[in-house]
């Protein structure tokens, strides 16, 4: 049958002499995409998938990496468990590794076998919890330290005080206790009282978190939830007379915001705290994937799920081409490659992947909703690392 | 066989909001006879009936059988102690086979359960074979024999009356409660379904009461009659005598009363 | 629901002997799912186990709601009892979860117990409840058994759930450990395919002796003409809640199946999204009867994964950023569309198909109009 | 002190919103007694059509427009869909709805993208403040249209024979036919006016305090499902009721989660279906539902 | 509010593949009342359910014949318009609206009326002084009134209509003697107004007195037809349908005893 074993397909030595396995051919280096356009995250779906699909494009028309064509093989689960892992069960033995993975539940689900696959798998995730297996490797700070940065800045920067309250409103789900976690810790460095409101994804009405964070008298508000959530929250609290900042995480905001109601409110009082660079950045690597983007796929939005999806991309890439040097272009030598990138560049930020066990960066950016900028937003406060942070293992509270 | 208990009604008091159905009704019924309940439209027959069987509470009063107290008991309860019924309005499910049906009727003369019947132990094989065989019997008694495998909802409306007669029967009652048997028959089914009924109470020797519109049907089967008007009993005694009581002419037959046969 | 009645169990009593063709049909149709795991690459293989696991908790659900006519869309909350049951008294607490540390086969069965013994806590409530109002009031099981499975974080391991300890009968296991058979590396989607195999055979003989016996005769009265069952000696309330317990049971055995296969339970799993799709599946089937059930539940459970996997190739694909369909989405259209068509043009459900053929014409099919279902009168 | 009013007035007006999907589901159960699961995406269809024609046409004629073609979307549905069924099993009807709904929300959803399209309503986020307490006009609005509207429908139930023609044809379509309803005509007016009530429904769902239509808009509806059984399924009055029920249950449940954290956090919509479950126990059809009747 | 003339020709219907009716041909004159009479499973409800087109409702349909009222074709119709053009029915086994008002189930049966609001008034009365315990109980559910009554609200369900022509499926099925007589009188009073009746009618004494011509539908065709009067006088008619036999009651029932096989008693060896 076919199924028979014929010893390891693994460390064959392909053309230019380099280790292939895992579908490596002397043609093609195939990478799988489990991504999710019809479900609750279709949102960064669609984003992060065609970033990487313009990053594969790209590549190849510059003639690929180690004389090989990259081919990403997409497969839409939709946020339903069952398909998520058939879809890993399926492109595993196809594919060298995988480029995105949207929600850290399923890779949770297939984490055992991730370790005896030991394929990199570049989740679009920023849970703390994907920490731990050296296959799985988060690409910039994780919530916790997101939000670590985030009340940092809102403490230099906006008048928060030890002894203040803050709200936080979290989602139910790794995203949102991951950076709770943050908050947590920080109000135990810092002297300060989170109050919590934990609300659900079908949750789009803030009103009543509003009243109570109003009744708690809180000086400020973390957001980490969908930027449907935040927008309502601004828009209520702006409303409402709770003339606070609020701060959220890198999921909790979407250009598509300020053209709604809550846009004006959003500009004055909205902050976001993210790993990378905003897509609408002045810097090169930014204006850059927003032109090529933008060029297209001229009918999407610009968004950071694109920067995701394109910083994953070229990292694999990254890695594809130092493993080509290193002549092993098998799951183990992608692996290795990955490790010597101590200080890789996307173009949003420098990442450091010597570790397998940290998040590849601590760093965060804050950035504010801009209707003048590209991709709405403009930064605030350069990337940097919250003191708190430096002392904070993501991943334990 | 163990000998048919004796039914006895007294006082029996049923009421809904605004209305009484029955009010204060007593009656007896000797093993082994047919009894027959009769009255207007609305009376409380089919109430009356459906305290028998347990469907109804009754506001007071009792219900003997034997020396068996049967209110308060519920249905299946009652069902065990050998009291079977049909309804008025028909209560056969209609894509059931007919046999279905009446193997449901020897529900309570069985015993196979959910593991027996999941595992198809001996004992339920056997038991069913016995049981599908008494139920063929009974519906070729009632004149169904070929109709056993047809959803009971595609016979005519006379032939569901015979089958839930049938099912009836299949519980090997002591008492059988019968809630106008031939309601939309012709009158030589009706001659036909009383003679059954006839049957039935001289080859099993069980005591029926009847519910029944068809004088003709009640003078020929009952030995005693108790006549009920807006729930109360008016008249009580043989067939001949209710049947020429002024009381009962004026409230249910009607002067002009002409009856089949 | 409403469903077709035990047919006439004349075909128990026919002589074994000599086969009729349709004996035959089944041999082949055995010998072929016992070579299967010989030539199928793991995706195909799970796909097969996810469509068992689901045929169990299908022919379930189809004897609560199919046969008994009690509209359940909380089948998932048993399915999660049995799944995270199972982790619980198996765990060995290694992952500082709560764990019994039993041996798996015992935890199992207690698995399935618990799961039986949730449906009977719940089955009063549901003695009070009929049809729709059933239906939803069911669904509460599923938004508690959320809320539970995501903040009861050292039982459930909260929203990234807790490992699936694997199966070990007798010191086989049932994981990935490599176990060569015939020159085909057994992993553990071959393995678990022949314990699947065997679960499924099982329940699905236990589940037709039930429905052809003295209980599913009982419980189809049930469901049509409650007055009439208690009178014919049948204890009504017993007898439903009998059924919420044995359809629980099956559930749970479903999803101690689900969890061995996905290795690690997780909430998302268990939503409501899953409890209707077992609707579907018995109604897409053949509401009250088993083949139906298993027929509806591969349908459903294969069908999106199928599409998913050849999404590339289905018609009206675009390239992306044309605004066009994305492969995804393609499948959404099929699979929906699947359903529609299924149970328009078949009223009898997938089922129907199959007996139309084989069925011994003995028994004439029963008149296409179902009866009333649950929300339907009692007269 | 206010803020429990704060939190009972914001409960009441977002109940009144859940009150209008519950009618939806409501009206199509009186008729049909189908359980609608495609509720969701006439929400969503109504909300599309109004968000994306209120440029051009400004806002009150986008609103009609989303009306009339959220009710195309409906009478379409029954027109190719349901009618077509020829069995009398009303929960297979429910599993039809179901497969409908996937498709009619993979389309919307696909049309919708990643946007978040604002409907342009003139209220904005203006808020009256009453007292200590604020409450914005949207909500406001939209409790007077629930209003209106519920009562306008229990009016014409009580005085149009077409109550009487949608409970007679959804008890026995058989003998609803002897009596000359029109099955086809009842249903599909059904579905129309559920489909029309989704779009002003979508239009509240979509105001602020929520950013806009986008393409979880319609996850709502599920919230719509305790309030219409708990009022009672075939109940004008009970959508209402259930409505402002779930509402409150809600808000409140939300508002004192710092308070109830013994039960868990995010308690916000598992709190509607435990009180539904409580009701459900005294009252099995519902509190103005109609009740089985155990007669032979 | 006249009658009208009802003619059904060489009709064929059955349920798939049971065949009910054969080539079974039926003149009801406009102003007449006709009686069909016929033993179980004859096919006199498929009858009255093929011309009101709701042979479909019961998986069954007319593959054969034409059904005309006025000598326009009903066949091809949608049941509501058979009722438009004012025929209404009382179908077999009451089936009343068991879960609506007594109020509300009359108000279903006006549905279908053209008549005036005024008119629609009028046949409520009618209906309410000829069953009063349809007035006592118009808030009631149906589905909670006795047999008897809910006959009664089938019949008057079906008046509310105010009809050309009245197709009645066993009206007097559990009526009392009183009440049956009652429904006799007021089938003649609504005759008398022109209203044509096609009737049903096992008990055929009181059919034939009212009817005046009469068919005999045996297993799916007609096997007599004529005046009622005729009919009446017939052996057949008197012996199977009037239930007219020599023999008294009593040696008739031994008789049938002895014909019927006599059921064995159940011994529980268990
Ligand atoms: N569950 C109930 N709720 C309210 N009223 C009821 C109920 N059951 C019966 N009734 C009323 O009680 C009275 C007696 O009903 P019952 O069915 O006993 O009459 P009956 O003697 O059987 O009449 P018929 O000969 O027409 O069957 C009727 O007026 C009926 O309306
Ligand atoms: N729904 C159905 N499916 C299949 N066969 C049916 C169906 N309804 C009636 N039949 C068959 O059609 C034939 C005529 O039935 P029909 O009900 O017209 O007889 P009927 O004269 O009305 O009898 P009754 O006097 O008992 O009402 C019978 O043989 C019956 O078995
Ligand atoms: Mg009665
Ligand atoms: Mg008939």
């Amino acid at each position: 049958s076919s199924k028979a074993t014929d010893g390891d397909d693994g460390g064959k030595a392909g053309a230019g002499g380099v280790k292939t396995g895992d579908g490596v051919t002397d043609k093609k280096i195939p990478l799988g995409a489990l991504t999710d356009r019809t479900g609750v995250y279709a949102t960064l779906g669609k984003s992060v998938t065609q970033a990487q699909q313009l990053y594969v494009k790209q590549t190849n028309a510059a003639g690929g990496i180690c004389g090989r064509k990259l081919s990403l093989t997409v497969r839409d689960h939709g946020y339903d468990p069952q398909k998520a892992v058939a879809a890993y069960t399926e492109l595993e033995p196809k594919v060298l590794g995988f480029a995105q993975f949207i929600g850290s539940p399923f890779v949770a689900s297939v984490d055992g076998r991730i370790r005896s696959d030991k394929a990199l798998v570049i989740p679009q995730a920023w849970s703390a919890d994907l920490l731990g297996n050296p296959y799985v490797r988060v690409l910039g700070s994780t919530y916790d330290l997101e939000t670590i940065n985030a009340i940092d800045f809102l403490l230099k920067e906006k008048g928060l005080k030890k002894g203040d309250r803050i709200g936080h409103v979290y989602f139910e789900g790794d995203y949102g206790e991951n950076a709770l976690a943050g908050s947590r810790h920080m109000a135990k460095e810092s002297g300060l009282t989170v109050v919590e409101q934990k609300i659900k994804p079908t949750d789009n009405d803030m009103s009543a978190q509003v009243v109570a964070l109003k009744k708690a008298g809180v000086k400020a508000v973390v957001i980490s939830a969908g930027p449907r959530q935040a927008a309502s929250l601004v828009g209520v609290a702006a409303a409402s007379g709770l003339k606070v900042p609020v701060i959220g995480n890198n999921s909790a905001f979407a250009p598509q915001l300020l053209a709604t109601q809550a846009g004006p409110a959003l500009e004055k009082m909205y902050y976001v705290s993210t790993p990378s660079l905003p897509i609408g950045d002045k810097a090169e690597g930014p204006s850059k994937l927003a032109k090529d983007y933008a060029a297209a796929y001229p009918k999407d939005a610009l968004d950071n799920g694109v920067v995701a999806g394109w910083t994953a991309a070229s990292t694999f890439g990254e890695a594809l081409k130092r493993a080509c040097k290193a002549k092993d272009l098998t799951r183990e030598g992608v692996g290795k490659a990955l490790l010597t990138m101590d200080s890789y560049d996307t173009g949003f930020g420098a990442q450091d992947f010597s570790d397998p066990q940290a998040p590849s960066s601590t760093e965060s950016v804050i950035i504010r909703p801009d209707k003048g900028a590209k991709g709405g937003s403009s930064v605030v406060r350069e990337a940097g690392t919250a003191a708190e942070a430096k002392d904070f293992t993501p991943g334990e509270d | 066989m163990t000998a048919v208990p004796a039914l006895e009604v007294t006082g029996l008091t049923v009421r809904f909001a605004g209305l009484t159905a029955l009010d204060a009704v007593d009656f007896r019924v000797a093993p082994g006879t047919v009894h027959a309940v009769i009255g207007p439209n609305g009376a409380g027959k089919s109430t009356c009936f459906n305290v028998l069987s347990g469907v109804y509470r009754a506001a007071s009063g009792s219900v003997r059988l034997g020396d068996e107290e049967l209110t308060g008991l519920p249905p299946h309860r009652i069902a065990a102690l050998g009291v079977a019924r049909t309804f008025q309005n028909l209560a056969l499910p209609p894509t059931a086979t007919v046999a279905d049906s009446l193997l449901l009727g020897r529900h309570r003369l069985t015993r196979t359960g959910f593991v027996a019947a999941g595992l198809r132990l001996p004992s339920a094989l056997r038991e069913e074979r016995r049981h599908r065989e008494r139920v063929r019997e009974i519906a070729q008694f009632v004149g169904l024999g070929d109709a056993l495998d047809r959803p009971a909802g595609s016979l005519p409306y006379g032939a569901q009356k015979l089958a839930e007669l049938a099912r009836a029967l299949c519980m090997e009652p002591s008492l059988l409660l019968l809630d106008e048997p031939v309601a939309g028959m012709t009158a030589d089914e009706r001659r036909r379904t009383a003679a059954v009924i006839a049957g039935v109470r001289d080859s099993l020797g069980i005591s029926i009461v009847l519910v029944e519109h068809d004088m003709g049907v009640v003078m020929r089967l009952a030995d005693t009659v108790t006549v009920l008007d807006f729930g109360r009993r008016i008249a009580d005694g043989t067939p001949a005598a209710v049947q020429n009581d002024p009381a009962v002419v004026r409230a249910y037959l009607g002067e002009d009363a002409e009856e089949p046969s | 629901m409403a469903g077709r009645g035990a047919p006439p169990a004349k075909t128990a009593l026919r002589p074994a002997w000599p086969p009729r063709p349709r004996t035959y049909l089944w041999i082949a149709g055995s010998v072929l799912l016992l070579a299967l795991p010989f030539y199928l690459d793991r995706f195909w293989l799970q796909a097969g186990l996810f469509a068992m696991a689901a045929a169990i908790g299908a022919i379930g659900i189809n004897m609560l709601t199919g046969s008994t006519g009690q509209l359940s869309m909380g089948h998932a909350f048993f399915l999660a009892v049995g799944a995270y049951g199972y982790c619980a008294f198996a765990g060995d607490g290694g992952d500082e979860l709560t764990g019994l540390g039993l041996p798996t086969a015992v935890a199992a069965v207690l698995a399935v117990a618990l799961a039986g013994l949730a449906g009977g806590l719940f089955s009063p409530i549901a003695g009070r409840l009929r049809g729709a109002y059933l239906g939803i009031a069911t669904l509460a099981l599923i938004f508690i058994g959320q809320h539970v499975l995501f903040n009861a974080h050292d039982l459930t391991g909260g929203f990234n759930g807790r490992d699936v300890p694997p199966l070990n009968i007798l010191g086989f296991r049932f994981d990935d450990s490599e176990l060569v058979v015939a020159a085909i590396p057994f992993g553990s989607a071959e393995k678990l395919w022949y314990a699947g195999l065997v679960l499924l055979a099982g329940c699905a003989l236990f589940a037709r002796g039930v429905l052809r016996g003295r209980p599913g005769r009982a419980m189809n009265v049930i469901r049509d003409h409650r007055i009439a069952a208690g009178v014919m000696g049948v204890p009504v309330a017993r007898y439903r809640a009998a059924a919420f317990v044995l359809s629980s049971m099956y559930a749970g055995l479903a999803g101690v199946l689900l969890a061995l296969v996905f290795q690690r339970t997780v909430p998302d799993y268990f939503g409501m999204v899953l409890s209707l799709e077992y609707l579907a599946m018995i109604v897409i089937g053949g509401l009250g009867s088993v083949a139906g059930a298993v027929v509806g539940a591969a349908f459903v459970s294969l069908l999106p994964q199928v599409l998913t996997r050849y999404s590339d190739a289905l018609p009206l694909v675009a390239e992306s950023g044309t605004g066009g369909v994305a492969p995804g989405e393609a499948a959404r259209y099929l699979y929906g569309a699947a359903v529609v068509a299924v149970v328009l043009f078949l009223p009898g459900g997938l089922i129907r198909l199959v007996t139309r053929r084989t069925a011994p014409p003995k028994h004439p099919d029963k008149p296409t109009p179902g009866t009333p279902g649950p929300s339907g009168e009692e007269r | 002190m206010t803020t429990f009013a704060e939190l009972l007035l914001n409960g009441v007006s977002l109940g009144s919103v859940y009150a209008l999907i519950a009618l939806g589901f409501v009206v199509i159960f009186k008729a049909t007694e189908v359980v609608n699961f495609a509720h969701a995406s006439l929400l969503l269809a109504g909300g599309y059509v109004t968000a994306v024609l209120h440029d051009d046409i400004g806002f009150w004629p986008a609103l009609l427009a989303g009306v009339a073609g959220a009710a195309l979307v409906g009478a379409a549905v029954e027109f190719l869909v349901m009618r077509r069924y020829r069995g009398r099993d009303h929960s297979v009807l429910a599993i039809v709805t179901i497969g409908v709904d996937i498709l009619l929300v993979t389309e919307l959803t696909r049309r919708i993208g990643t946007n978040v399209l604002a409907v342009g309503d003139p209220w904005g986020d203006a808020v009256l403040t009453i007292g200590s307490v604020t409450i914005a006009e949207t909500r406001v609005a939209a409790l007077i249209a629930a209003g209106l509207l519920i009562t306008a429908f229990l009016l014409v139930f009580r005085h149009t024979s077409w109550g009487v023609a949608m409970r007679a044809a959804a008890e026995s379509a058989e003998t609803a036919a002897l009596m000359g309803v029109r099955l086809g005509r009842v249903s599909l007016g059904a579905w129309a006016v559920a489909g029309g009530l989704a779009a002003v429904a979508a239009l509240f769902l979509t105001v602020f305090p929520t950013p806009g239509l986008e393409r979880s808009t319609s996850l709502a509806a599920m919230k719509a499902f305790p309030a219409a059984i708990l009022g009672g399924l075939d109940s004008t009055t009970g959508a209402l009721v259930g409505g402002l029920t779930v509402g409150v249950t809600e808000s409140l449940a939300t508002g004192y989660q710092s308070d109830l954290t013994f039960l868990g956090r995010g308690l916000g919509d598992l709190a509607p279906y435990l009180v539904m479950i409580v009701i459900l126990l005294v009252r099995p059809a519902g509190l103005f539902g109609t009740k089985e009747l155990a007669r032979v | 509010m006249g009658g009208a003339a009802l003619a059904v020709r060489d009709l064929v219907a059955g349920y798939g593949p049971v065949s009910a009716l054969r080539d079974v041909s039926i003149d009801v004159p406009d102003g007449a009342v006709v009686t069909v009479l016929g033993g179980n499973g004859a096919g006199k409800s498929t009858l009255l359910r093929a011309i009101s087109r709701t042979l479909s409702f019961h998986g069954g349909a007319m593959t054969g014949g034409s059904v005309t009222l006025d000598g326009r074709p009903l066949d091809g119709r949608g049941a509501d318009r058979v009722v438009a053009a004012g025929v209404s029915q009382v179908p077999e086994g009451r089936q009343v609206f068991a879960r609506m008002t007594v109020e509300d189930n009359l108000r279903a049966g006006a549905l279908g009326a053209r008549g005036p609001r005024t008119a629609k008034a009028a046949a409520l009365r009618r209906v309410h002084e000829l069953f009063p315990v349809l007035a006592e109980r118009a808030r009631q559910q149906a589905g909670l009134l006795s047999g008897g009554e809910q006959q009664m609200l089938a019949v008057g369900r079906a008046l509310m209509a105010s009809p050309r022509l009245l197709l009645l499926d066993e009206p007097s099925l559990g009526l009392a003697p009183l009440m049956a007589a009652r429904i006799g009188d007021t089938i003649r009073e609504i005759n008398g107004q022109g209203t044509s009746v096609l009737l049903v009618e096992q008990n055929a004494a009181l059919a034939l007195r009212l009817a005046t011509h009469a068919y005999v539908l045996e297993v799916g065709e007609v096997t007599l037809s004529g005046p009622a009067a005729e009919l009446a006088a017939s052996d057949e008619v008197r012996r199977r349908y009037l239930g007219v036999v020599d023999e008294t009651a009593a040696d008739d029932a031994s008789r049938a005893t002895a014909a019927h096989p006599v059921l064995s008693r159940w011994e529980d060896s268990r």
